[in-house]
């Protein structure tokens, strides 16, 4: 269950440009989240809650860890934020993974950018359950790159970036034959991404992770539902997501 | 003890706090942060006659100590309200107010007599002033005459007191609130959000998909208690004030300046919890002023020399 | 290097940055603070016929992300302006316009006549919006045919360009712009304040002496973009926007929505040199978003698929 | 010349009920301060600054002390402003006081509340002058007092508050038959106290220093004037005050 909590930034680094990995403390949250669910953070008074991604959830010592990128004030505020400083959470929001172990021997993780983080967390716990993972990741540039060698850990990792700066060049989708089998594939970042993404896989499982700017993040305002196939038919990303199986939405 | 309670036309409220109409969705979320009988009233999403998709994303974006959105009344009509969320509202202490949102005055009472009819809400509030759909809405909130024939056939629909839901968007608002307490309004309700735009700097397009969107949240502030200063002064209808509340003491200055109740929308996405904090201060910050009722303080911004 | 320079009828701005009316006096004490030549225009303080005292004190207040003003026109008239006041200005390699307020269509006629028969200034801006006074100002505003019969006789008067600033406070204010236009504004200045109110918690009444206030600063950029990018869609003269201005990705915003230039009141109080600095960081915001010059992002934000 | 200027808070300490004393580091200030002149503080970047009297000058250390109560949310944040945090100030703001030394014997210092600060600079400044000096201060309350010690190092200090709670019992006014003869006074405080010591000592000379709501702070804006006697006269309380000849303006 959702509840408003404090949490102490316990670290905050730099692992990218403009991209900041940020260890909170908060026993609640450590013990209920999943990956894939989010956390709605109060960010310097402001109107609007931020949603960040719950990177990697570590129980024995009560944290959990968010990665985020500079791309306005609210994230910049957070950046600065100093360790002994608590935040004003909301989580854990949303509905992580799931997934049926019992039919998925390989596991494909596709994430750009800053849309890489829920799958950290996912792969950690697949990683765990013994189910085999292949990764790839993709970045603007070399600059931006973060986590490769945390993926690495779970097993074979391609990174691409746009401009080739870092090893391939091109989009996650550029190297989606070179992977090999996989019985299900998880993925988050853009939205154009998305679409090529599920396009490309239409004959593969799916599940994928959506942004979307929110209002309330609890379900109760309608600001970031998604279209369904069936005439009318919609998802709220905060409550119904932001995890969905890849053809319950209309990207 | 202070007391709080306030007594309106068909609602007897225990306190003078409700959420606003679409912040608080039908009520379900916000039940899993608190126990919903120890609000004042609730205010339901608006309901159309049929189920409704709204505006295409984004739909909400952050201002200056606010925000803009148009949803554009996504919602799922009035028959799967009554149907599926009415029911579950019905199991808390607390009456309910149906904001009611049509294209058509014909669709408006169809609404109304829906609800009317399954005995499902205490009050109506009648939406005349939603910025953020092409036809109904703010159209019937410019102009008087046409905002004092809704207000009429919808109080003939049924005997629910009817509290018409004003829009800033106006010249004159007085004139807007005096007709429809001419054609037989029970109350007020204001004001809704005020037509703003923010501009995509990379996308060189207005950022939300509908262009305008509605203002709300403490920026507006203001502008609600000019509004219901003014219209308190001519006419005798009591008004439910929103616009801008996020602590007890903007509840106070809203009673000032002449609201009997208030309605708490932008600030629920910061604080879940902000309508039962508020309650829980009010008490203090009207003994602080030297108030020993919610009564005592309606309207006490008229009075001085 | 990027163009910061607008040409409007009557007036060649280096960079389309000017202080707006109100908020920066005659110039005079900003002059401390940096050289005045910096700036593309300047817009005096409100001129009436006679001199005016204003409202009684207090006559501002605090708001969230803006701030309420009921100086109520305080001028020391055409004539003294004239005198006093013009010539320190005229010192500076800068556009002068004077901000002309009048009770009557006469006034305004007058006010403008002198203004020009000196030769002291560069243009009007026919302040029809101010919700401060009794008489004139807003009333002029709200109503289209008053605003086009001032505009007319404003024109008639004299060969300088004639901006007219309207008022937010409007139902249709695309029916106010395009009244004006066609009476022969040669551009608008948009937007005034809106009519606003704050409680004085402890004395129980409004705290500001006028009762309302004019509330600007950020808090009320969205309504300003979304009246410029409305209006911008039906008029052809240009546009000087301003409400809420406060940084160099502002001024884009509101180019993007339609203005030509752009007026900052309220941001020099919290930073007297930031008119300055936004002049300063200007090119570097234009370069960031792809613009290399100011007259290429005029509009811009309305061509978007 | 008044600049905007970073100031550094060097301490902050509470020294009655919700009044803070901090001293603020700037040598620009420090130097160029006199008595009477205020410092117009930006608080939590909110739209208005908050206008400070100077309350001592301290030009060997570079250093200007303020005094505040806590009567809003600009206070109260500059109330938790640690030392080491900078403050954006325009200062020194408006004219302080002045007074021909030559005809002066003794000064009488009236202060209210927090009117109380500018006088303190005052009368170190008199007191280095070698002016004999009488105070008054008042207060709501015992809790509120502070200064008392301060103002007796210049001369006899008489105390009053409201509830009578310490010193006196009364205003300010109660005492002032007490004080024997003075040349010339100097009051700051609230608006109905400086109403009845004008009246009260309309056969003396004096100064009143003024609060007002302030836009701008430099004259620019209109919004803090005060009426003169003549038709349609006033003064600007920022920049033509806020001390004033006791006659010159309407109070
Ligand atoms: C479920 C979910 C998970 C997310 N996880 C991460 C993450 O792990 N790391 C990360 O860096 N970012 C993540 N994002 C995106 C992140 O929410 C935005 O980058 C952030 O809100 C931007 O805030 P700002 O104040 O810096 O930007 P501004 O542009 O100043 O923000 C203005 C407003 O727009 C909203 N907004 C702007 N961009 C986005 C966006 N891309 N998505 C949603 N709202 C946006 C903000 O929340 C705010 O309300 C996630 C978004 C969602 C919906
Ligand atoms: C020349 C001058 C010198 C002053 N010197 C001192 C001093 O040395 N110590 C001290 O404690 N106070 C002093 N004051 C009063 C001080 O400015 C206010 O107490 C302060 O601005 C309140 O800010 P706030 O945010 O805490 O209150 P809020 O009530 O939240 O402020 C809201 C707005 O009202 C204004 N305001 C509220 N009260 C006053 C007031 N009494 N005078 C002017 N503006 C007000 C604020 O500046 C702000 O713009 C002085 C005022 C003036 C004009
Ligand atoms: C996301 C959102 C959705 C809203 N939906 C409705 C609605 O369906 N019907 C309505 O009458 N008002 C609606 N409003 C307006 C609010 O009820 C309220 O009048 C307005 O937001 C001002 O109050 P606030 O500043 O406390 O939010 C909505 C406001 C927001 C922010
Ligand atoms: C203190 C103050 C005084 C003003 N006086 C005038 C005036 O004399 N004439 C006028 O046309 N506008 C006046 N205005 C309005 C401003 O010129 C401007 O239109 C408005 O404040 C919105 O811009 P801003 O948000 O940047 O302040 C005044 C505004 C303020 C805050
Ligand atoms: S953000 Fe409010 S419903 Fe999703
Ligand atoms: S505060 Fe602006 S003139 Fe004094």
């Amino acid at each position: 269950m959702m509840k408003r909590v404090e949490m102490t930034v316990a670290s905050v680094r730099e692992i990218g440009r403009d991209t900041f990995e940020m260890i909170l403390q908060n026993a609640y949250i450590a013990c209920n989240a999943k990956p894939g669910q989010f956390l709605h953070l109060l960010v310097d008074s402001r109107t609007l809650r931020r949603p960040i991604s719950i990177a990697s959830i570590n129980q024995e010592n009560d944290a959990v860890t968010i990665l985020f990128k500079i791309t306005g004030n609210g994230t910049k505020w957070l950046s600065a934020c100093q360790p002994g400083v608590t935040l004003d959470a909301i989580g854990p929001a949303g509905n992580g993974f799931s997934y049926d172990e019992a039919t998925m021997e390989t596991a494909l993780l596709i994430g750009g950018g800053i849309g890489i983080p829920p799958l950290y967390g996912l792969g950690k716990e697949l990683s765990k359950k013994g189910i085999h993972i292949k990764t790839i990741l993709g970045f603007q540039s070399k600059e931006y790159v973060f986590y490769e060698g945390m993926f690495q850990e779970f097993g074979k990792t391609y990174v691409v970036t746009n401009d080739g700066s870092y090893g391939n060049q091109g989009f996650v989708t550029s190297v989606l034959d070179q992977v090999g089998n996989f019985d299900r594939y998880f993925s988050c970042g853009p939205i154009p991404m998305l679409k090529a993404v599920t396009n490309k896989l239409s004959d593969h499982q799916g599940s994928i992770s959506l942004e979307a700017r929110m209002g309330c993040g609890v379900g109760a305002c309608f600001a970031c539902v998604i279209p369904t196939d069936s005439e009318g038919g919609y998802r709220k990303i905060c409550s119904d997501g932001p995890v969905f199986a890849a053809d319950e939405v209309m990207l | 003890m202070t007391n709080l309670s306030v007594d309106l036309p068909g609602l007897k409220l225990k306190n003078p706090v409700m959420p606003a109409s679409g912040c608080f969705g039908f009520g379900r979320e916000y039940s899993e942060f608190y126990d919903l009988s120890q609000l004042g009233a609730i205010i339901m999403k608006a309901a159309t006659g049929e189920e409704r998709y709204g505006n295409n994303t984004p739909r909400v974006a952050e201002t200056a100590s606010g925000m803009l959105n148009a949803i554009g009344l996504q919602n799922p009509g009035v028959e799967k309200i009554i149907a599926n969320e009415v029911p579950f509202l019905a199991g808390y202490e607390v009456p309910i107010i149906a904001n009611v949102a049509g294209r058509t005055t014909e669709e408006y009472v169809k609404i109304a007599s829906t609800f009317y009819k399954t005995k499902a809400v205490n009050a109506f509030e009648l939406n005349i002033s939603c910025p953020n759909v092409k036809k109904g809405g703010i159209q019937f909130g410019t102009d008087p005459d046409m905002a004092a024939d809704v207000t009429a056939k919808v109080k003939a629909a049924s005997n629910l007191p009817v509290y018409v839901k004003l829009s800033p968007n106006v010249s004159d608002i007085t004139a807007v609130a005096k007709a429809v307490e001419q054609a037989g309004a029970d109350g007020l309700s204001m004001i809704n959000t005020l037509t703003g735009m923010q501009m995509d700097l990379s996308g060189r397009r207005p950022l939300l998909a509908n262009q305008t969107g509605g203002l709300s949240g403490q920026a507006i502030k203001p502008i609600a208690i000019r509004m219901i200063y003014e219209v308190k002064q001519h006419v005798s209808i009591p008004i439910i004030g929103m616009g801008g509340i996020s602590a007890a003491e903007d509840v106070l200055e809203f009673l000032l300046a002449g609201a009997s109740a208030v309605a708490i929308g932008t600030a629920n996405f910061q604080n879940p919890y902000v309508c039962l904090e508020i309650i829980g201060e009010l008490p203090h910050v009207l003994q602080k002023y030297g108030f020993d009722s919610v009564s005592a303080a309606i309207g006490r911004g008229h009075y001085a020399a």
